[in-house]
């Protein structure tokens, strides 16, 4: 276990669908419910739209964490998206794993639009844990690096 | 490069009490692109409208950034002030600094910090924007519905109420479905001819309304607004024009013994027949698996008899092609097969019937005229037995894991309608737990066991015995008296689960609607869109879509004719132009794509190209617009990148992640 | 002539890792690759490495320049450092005679200062070969392996290794260095002697290239190239083991925080090859393939006084994919023609 | 068995059924074996070959080939066979074009599997009844065939052929025990650290040469992400640790579940990357989480990841299961 270190601020690139979670977040704001501004949202269609590609991206631009966020199984907007997704992430996770890089910088939440708390429960949460496991150095692009 | 403006709003003091907007402006201002960067008061408000469409105009600006609240809140808003100002509406991209910064964050500076790094992806994003232009397509003014049951029914007249054409296709050879063969309904106990029939005959009046029976449909191709069906109609070896309805052929055929399938073959009828008496289209059919004519070549009766010559046993299957711009499923269930049930005695015993057969036993049309006797010695049953759930909410995988929701009124209706005619006549019904959640209908059910005297007794049957003397042991526990019971009775009836009639699964291919493993349609969404499928242009109707009794379904019925209404009350469609495209250039023809497209929007065409000189000859994806709903699942599944999706590129969303990823 | 105990060459490496960087072709999982010399590390007994020692002068990756973006601002910053000298020790006489191809690319005018810098700080400990290997053609392009250039020419006798200063800088290399002693000539002279007796041997010792580097449209328009190339993947294995392969890329990285201009090694079977705004000149495999055969033995000894681009070390015949190269293209292309 | 091979080809073609055969041609050194389109009797009998160090599966040029005019024979492997299954599915590669004629096989060797046993400066190689002769420039070696097997052949997974016209010898069954997934298992038991050292290890060797993705019979993309400018995440540079593992992981995902595990990859890597660990891994993962699946094993079949069930494990399974925890 490394030492945390309380100066380090990660960077987490949370996707969110437009329909559920996107809203999820919305409630959040609205609801005055705080969560670190280290998170930064990108708005997508669907959780399906996330590329693996993109995530990579991400790491090799310098990201700490990803997190993907999409309405819960069965709710879908486009009534499968989310479904498709979870098959790719649970495997796209679990070859960062293989790779042996850490894991837990990589996650998929459901949130639906009326879970504005768990919303920002989760991003306390995942930047709670990234910050934990601190810089990422097994996917970082040195040229990246200012 | 792009000449973009950025539009830093303060939302009063919504956004300027936590994010520092000059900051913003400023920091923005020297964006490589960034022609002018300003902040005001609000935005959205009519003065701040005006300032964004005056320093489009007076920097030619070709690209928008406003950094305000939610794109939820006031895309639409802002897209319509670029539009005003001559730019294309999706040359404008939004940071949310109100509900993802200043109304989550308290620090000023770490506010500011982020606020200018979503300004920044915005930025990013925008330079990457094309201009887009939603599609049109024409809509034809024509529904098809298919299943000509009350789902049906209801849809097609509401439809034609309000003035529009709608054909009905019905695979038997009438219309009326499963309710033609009901007796009375709950919880009003009005009989369901008196309340069906005019509904069946305003169809066939109805001018609007085509009929075609004894029909299915083969082929769908096109797209919502413009759906191109193939309808085949089965021969029936009856001239629809020229038969009468009057039935001599159906009393003078010599083959007398084909199983009644309007009666659940209790009894039996000829090889031409007419499945009832109030049967719209009101003509005959000939059952060519029983008629010996067209099995032998040998008799000829019916033809003989026919007055007006409409019999024609060289009759061939027939198709007709018909444009439609929309289309309701209304398939409709049908009960489970009860071979897997063997310990309640279904198949070796005459007397365990299912509920719908009690319907016949019962009904004054049915085999014994409406006197309710037993079908193995025609004995009147003094002691009859029902079992819920049989098949329903299963989880031993024989069965279905739904509540077929319908079983539990429909108990109460035939206890309450046998206790009432056969006073003598004990009944005991055995159930999970009784469900009465409608209208009337707990009343309904209470009124069957305190006015009618009706045994509930919460507990399973475990098994039914056929006695040598022709009675039925059942053999069951009594849950709240803690007991085992044996009782003996005369009939069995089982509430056998309801299913999707077979036909659904085939035709939600051609639809490329999607279902659910149980083989329902599923709704485009499950509370706020549930007569719509997924893919446009395809409403459902009734029991296709989950188990539903007569007053859900109608109501359902109408619901999805308002829909329908709705779209072809449009001459054009806009279609949504943030939809997937394919370079096909790129395109490998793999067909990933098609297969996570919820919407079957995709299609493939042999195209030639011309590539190094040479004309080659490609498989290649295209995307319907009109269909696709931009979801963006084709574009992940497809490996070369050819997928991508407009407004949400995958150059765009890479452009911002490292535009927030660099700071 | 110095020597000393193989069993001592640690020591040898030690003091000149001392006083240079040093290069040795050391053992890893794919195979033997010249790596960085650190205390503990030994000579492979691979004939030779996968990758030439051609990285050391010409990396396959090299930064030429940064553009510092900032906000509307550009920058531009000149990465390029003096390099330190260095040493690569075991070099066959294949790979030495590749160092001359490439100069004559990279040191003619306009010379690539990149690549300059790196050379005038190298010296090449060169090593005959004892055992060649039946993928090896050397001699076919006039080189001994026997008798190696290079500033420095070793030969492993016995237990004992040889070392014979050819130029300048080698004797300089070589000057000060306690564990070497004198040694006489006639190991070093059996040494040789074994080893043409094996190249007599070698089954493309016949293998010439006298009908080549001359008849360039002939060889051009043979109708051969198309059962040449069919099975050709069009991967860049070849060229990228390849001693002699010099094509480059020069292309940009977007950091996010400026630009990166960096040039990597291009590979003529690739399809963006010379790829412009038009499009590409060699629309097909074959004709790309075509491109690298017609290079190392037509158009560069055509323009560089007979001297052909290919050394015969054998790397693409052991490495290609579906087994296609070089010799299977002479063989070919020379087929029916005296001379 | 070539002799087989060598008569059905020249029968089919003057009989005029198939245009030209895709088949493997003698080499130097009899083990340089290259694919090779034959269209004449004459070259089939000088120069088509068969043993066992015909490696190269042939079917991904079936993409090119079955787009000319007539039918291409194409001589297949069982694993060749599972590759063109899944290119017949993918549409990439025109069924009615294509004789097949499936051809029995107990494992390949090659040069590389040979010359790491110390074999080398090999003149000569022949074969009789599973041994190997080789004659070097050192000496002579026997060794049997079954001792360099490449380790796609240890653990073969099937001797079946699911798609062929004819076949030659016995057909075989599916490999039950086959035991290609220890090595996966063995990976994932490491530490998170032991894993990431192992594939950087591994990784930071590739040239970037392209020789895996271009032989890979899943990849035959018109145009490779990877390749294409436009594409924003085109990449040319072998510089950093970065570029190779987005490569690797993002080629690995582009096959997911339509890989069908031929090994070719592994095979012509020139710098020795196990390669079809990756491919592997995911193979294993879509087994344990989605049910057995084996690409190719049926024309048609619907590949898991364009394909879902509602009660999918979510991805924290990838926390709960395997590996051992940071110590």
């Amino acid at each position: 276990m490394q030492m945390v270190n309380k100066e380090f601020k990660p960077k987490i690139v949370a996707f969110c669908c437009n329909w559920c979670s996107y809203a999820g977040a919305d409630l959040a704001g609205t609801n005055r419910l705080q969560y670190p501004a280290e998170v930064k949202i990108i708005r997508v269609p669907c959780s399906c739209r996330v590329n693996p590609m993109f995530i990579l991206r991400a790491f090799q631009r310098g990201a700490d964490g990803v997190i993907i966020c999409g309405c819960h199984p069965g709710d879908c907007h486009y009534t499968t998206g989310n479904y498709y997704a979870r098959r790719r992430m649970t495997l796209l996770f679990s070859m960062l794993d293989f790779l042996g890089i850490e894991k837990e910088r990589t996650r998929l939440e459901w949130v639906s639009a009326a879970e504005g708390q768990k919303f920002a429960s989760t991003m306390n949460d995942f930047v709670k844990t990234v910050t934990e496991l601190g810089e990422n150095k097994r996917l970082e692009d040195l040229r990246c690096k200012k | 490069m792009q000449r973009i403006g950025v539009f830093v709003c303060h939302c009063g003091t919504n956004i300027a009490a936590t994010v520092d907007v000059k900051a913003v402006a400023e920091a923005l201002r020297h964006e490589p692109g960034v022609v002018v960067s300003e902040e005001y008061q609000y935005m959205c408000s009519e003065a701040g409208q005006e300032l964004i469409k005056n320093a489009i105009k007076e920097n030619a600006l070709t690209g928008v950034v406003v950094c305000s609240c939610s794109p939820r809140m006031h895309e639409a808003t802002f897209r319509k002030t670029v539009a005003a100002a001559g730019l294309n509406p999706y040359m404008l991209e939004i940071a949310n600094i109100r509900e993802q910064v200043s109304w989550i964050h308290k620090n000023i500076e770490e506010a500011t910090e982020k606020a200018i790094i979503l300004g920044r992806a915005a930025i990013a994003k925008v330079h990457l924007n094309a201009p887009l232009t939603a599609g049109e397509s024409p809509v034809v003014k024509r529904a098809l519905v298919i299943g000509g049951g009350i789902a049906g029914i209801q849809t097609a007249l509401d439809i034609a109420e309000a003035g529009f054409e709608v054909d009905i296709v019905e695979k038997n050879p009438t219309i009326g479905g499963k309710m033609t063969q009901l007796d009375k309904t709950f919880p009003t106990l009005d009989c369901a001819a008196c309340i069906l029939t005019p509904k069946m005959v305003d169809c066939a009046q109805n001018d609007k309304i085509k009929i075609y029976s004894y029909s299915e449909v083969s082929e769908v191709k096109g797209f919502v607004g413009n759906f191109d069906v193939t309808i085949k109609r089965k021969a029936r070896y009856v001239d629809e024009n020229k038969c009468t309805g009057c039935g001599l052929c159906t009393e003078k055929c010599p083959q007398k013994k084909v199983p009644n399938e309007f009666n659940l073959g209790l009894d039996n009828r000829r090889a031409i027949y007419i499945p009832f008496a109030q049967a719209v289209p009101k003509i005959a059919t000939i059952d060519a698996d029983y008629c010996t004519m067209l099995k032998s070549g040998k008799c000829g009766v019916c033809s003989k008899v026919c007055t007006v010559g409409a019999i024609d046993y060289k009759q061939q299957d027939t198709y007709v092609n018909e444009k439609y711009g929309a289309i309701v499923v209304a398939t409709g269930f049908n009960p489970i097969k009860l071979d897997k049930y063997d310990e309640f005695a279904y198949s070796q015993s005459a007397d365990v019937i299912t509920s719908l057969e009690l319907e016949r036993l019962m009904n004054a049309a049915g085999p014994n005229g409406g006197t309710l006797l037993r079908p193995s010695d025609k004995k009147h049953p003094h002691r009859i037995a029902f079992i819920q759930c049989v098949g329903s909410r299963c989880d031993d995988g024989k069965g279905k894991s739904y509540c077929s929701k319908i079983c539990c009124m429909y108990t109460a209706k035939h206890a309450m309608l046998i206790r009432e005619k056969y006073p003598d006549t004990e009944v005991y019904v055995f159930y999970i737990d009784v469900r009465t959640p409608g209208k009337n209908f707990d009343e309904f059910y209470r009124r069957a066991v305190e006015e009618y005297g009706v045994n509930y007794v919460k507990g399973m049957v475990g098994k039914v015995l056929p006695e040598p003397d022709g009675t039925l042991t059942v053999r069951a526990s009594d849950l709240l008296n803690g007991q085992q019971l044996n009782l003996s009775c005369d009939l069995v009836v089982l509430a056998a689960a309801i299913e999707p009639d077979n036909s659904a699964r085939p035709l939600a291919t051609m639809l490329t609607a999607s279902m659910d493993t149980n083989d329902f349609f599923t709704e485009a969404h499950p509370k706020l869109r549930p007569v719509e499928s997924p893919t446009a242009g395809i409403f459902l109707s009734g029991a296709c879509q989950g188990p539903k009794d007569i007053p859900e379904t109608v109501s359902q019925a109408s619901a999805c004719a308002a829909k329908v209404i709705g779209l072809l009350a449009k001459n054009t469609l806009k279609g949504n132009p943030c939809v997937a495209h394919s370079n096909e250039l790129l395109c490998n023809g793999c067909s990933s794509c098609e297969k996570v497209c919820p919407y079957g929007a995709i299609s493939y065409s042999d195209k030639e190209f011309r590539i190094n000189g040479k004309m080659v000859t490609r498989r290649v994806a295209s995307v319907n617009p009109a269909v696709c709903q931009g979801c963006g699942a084709c574009t992940v599944a497809c490996p070369s990148g050819a997928m991508d999706l407009n407004g949400f590129s995958n150059s765009q969303i890479m452009a911002e992640v490292d535009a927030i990823c660099k700071w | 002539m110095l020597k000393i105990k193989l069993s001592k060459l640690p020591i040898l490496f030690d003091a000149l890792s001392d006083k240079n960087k040093l290069y040795i072709p050391a053992d890893t999982k794919g195979g033997a690759r010249f790596l960085q010399y650190e205390n503990g590390m030994t000579m492979t007994k691979e004939l030779n490495t996968v990758r030439s020692p051609k990285d050391l002068f010409f990396p396959q990756t090299e930064n030429l320049m940064d553009f510092k973006l900032e906000g509307k601002k550009i920058e531009v910053i000149d990465t390029r450092e003096e390099c330190e000298d260095f040493v690569i020790f075991g070099v066959r006489a294949c790979d030495v005679r590749s160092f001359e191809v490439l100069d004559r690319v990279f040191l003619s005018e306009p010379i690539d200062t990149y690549y300059k810098n790196r050379r005038e700080h190298g010296v090449i400990v060169s090593l005959a070969c004892n055992r060649p290997e039946e993928t090896c053609f050397c001699s076919t392009f006039d080189i001994d392996c026997a008798n190696p250039e290079g500033d420095v020419a070793s030969y492993i006798c016995g237990d004992e290794m040889y070392f014979e200063p050819l130029t300048e800088k080698g004797s300089e290399l070589l000057l000060n260095l306690s564990c070497l002693s004198e040694g006489s000539e006639a190991p070093v002279y059996e040494c040789k002697r074994n080893i043409y007796e094996i190249k007599s041997k070698l089954p493309l010792s016949t293998l010439s290239a006298e009908k080549f580097g001359k008849n360039m449209t002939e060889y051009f328009n043979s109708d051969k190239w198309d059962e040449l190339s069919e099975a050709c993947l069009g991967c860049g294995t070849c060229t990228f083991v390849c001693p002699t392969c010099q094509c480059y890329d020069i292309k940009d990285f977007d950091t996010g925080n400026g630009i990166k201009r960096f040039r990597c090694w291009d590979s003529c079977m690739y399809s963006d090859f010379t790829k412009m705004a038009h499009g590409n000149p060699r629309v097909s495999q074959k004709e790309r393939f075509r491109q690298r055969f017609m290079h190392k033995l037509v158009y560069y000894p055509m323009n560089n006084d007979g001297l052909f681009s290919c050394v015969g070390c054998g790397r693409c015949l052991s490495k290609c994919p579906i087994s296609m190269n070089i010799v299977k293209v002479m063989k070919k292309l020379g087929e029916g023609k005296d001379e | 068995m070539q002799e087989m091979m060598k008569k059905k080809a020249i029968e089919l073609l003057q009989s005029g059924e198939v245009a030209r055969v895709l088949g493997w041609k003698k080499g130097e050194f009899d083990y340089d074996i290259t694919p090779a389109v034959f269209e004449s009797a004459e070259e089939i009998e000088n120069e088509f070959i068969y043993n066992s160090l015909c490696s190269p599966n042939l079917s991904k040029y079936l993409v090119k080939e079955s787009r000319k005019e007539g039918k291409t024979l194409i001589f297949l492997k069982p694993c060749d066979s599972y590759s063109l299954s899944q290119l017949i599915t993918e549409h990439r590669v025109i069924r009615e074009n294509v004789y097949a004629v499936g051809i029995e096989c107990y494992g390949k060797t090659d040069a590389d599997t040979i010359k790491e046993k110390g074999i080398k400066g090999i003149t000569k190689i022949t074969e009789n009844d599973g041994v190997l002769n080789i004659e070097t420039l050192y000496g002579t070696e026997k060794i049997p065939v079954y001792e360099v097997l490449r380790e796609r052949c240890v653990n073969c997974k099937s001797k079946k052929h699911p798609v062929y016209d004819e076949l030659i010898g016995e057909e075989g069954e599916t490999v039950d025990d086959c035991e290609r997934f220890d090595e996966v298992a063995k990976i994932e038991a490491m530490t998170p650290e032991e894993r990431f050292a192992f594939f950087r290890n591994e990784l930071s060797r590739c040239i970037r040469c392209n020789a895996c993705r271009n032989v890979c019979p899943a990849c035959t993309c018109e145009k490779c992400v990877f390749d294409n400018d436009a594409s924003g995440i085109a990449q040319k540079a072998a510089s950093d640790s970065f570029e190779e593992n987005m490569f690797h992981i993002i080629r690995a995902f582009h096959v997911a579940g339509r890989c069908t595990d031929c090994g070719e990859c592994s095979r012509v890597c020139p710098q020795n990357i196990p390669l079809h660990l990756l491919n592997r891994k995911f193979i294993k993962d879509i087994n344990e989480l989605y049910g057995n699946y084996q690409a190719g094993e049926n024309i048609g079949n619907r590949s898991p990841l364009t394909d879902y069930t509602q009660s999918d494990a979510e991805p924290n399974i990838v926390y709960e299961r395997g590996g051992k925890d940071n110590a």
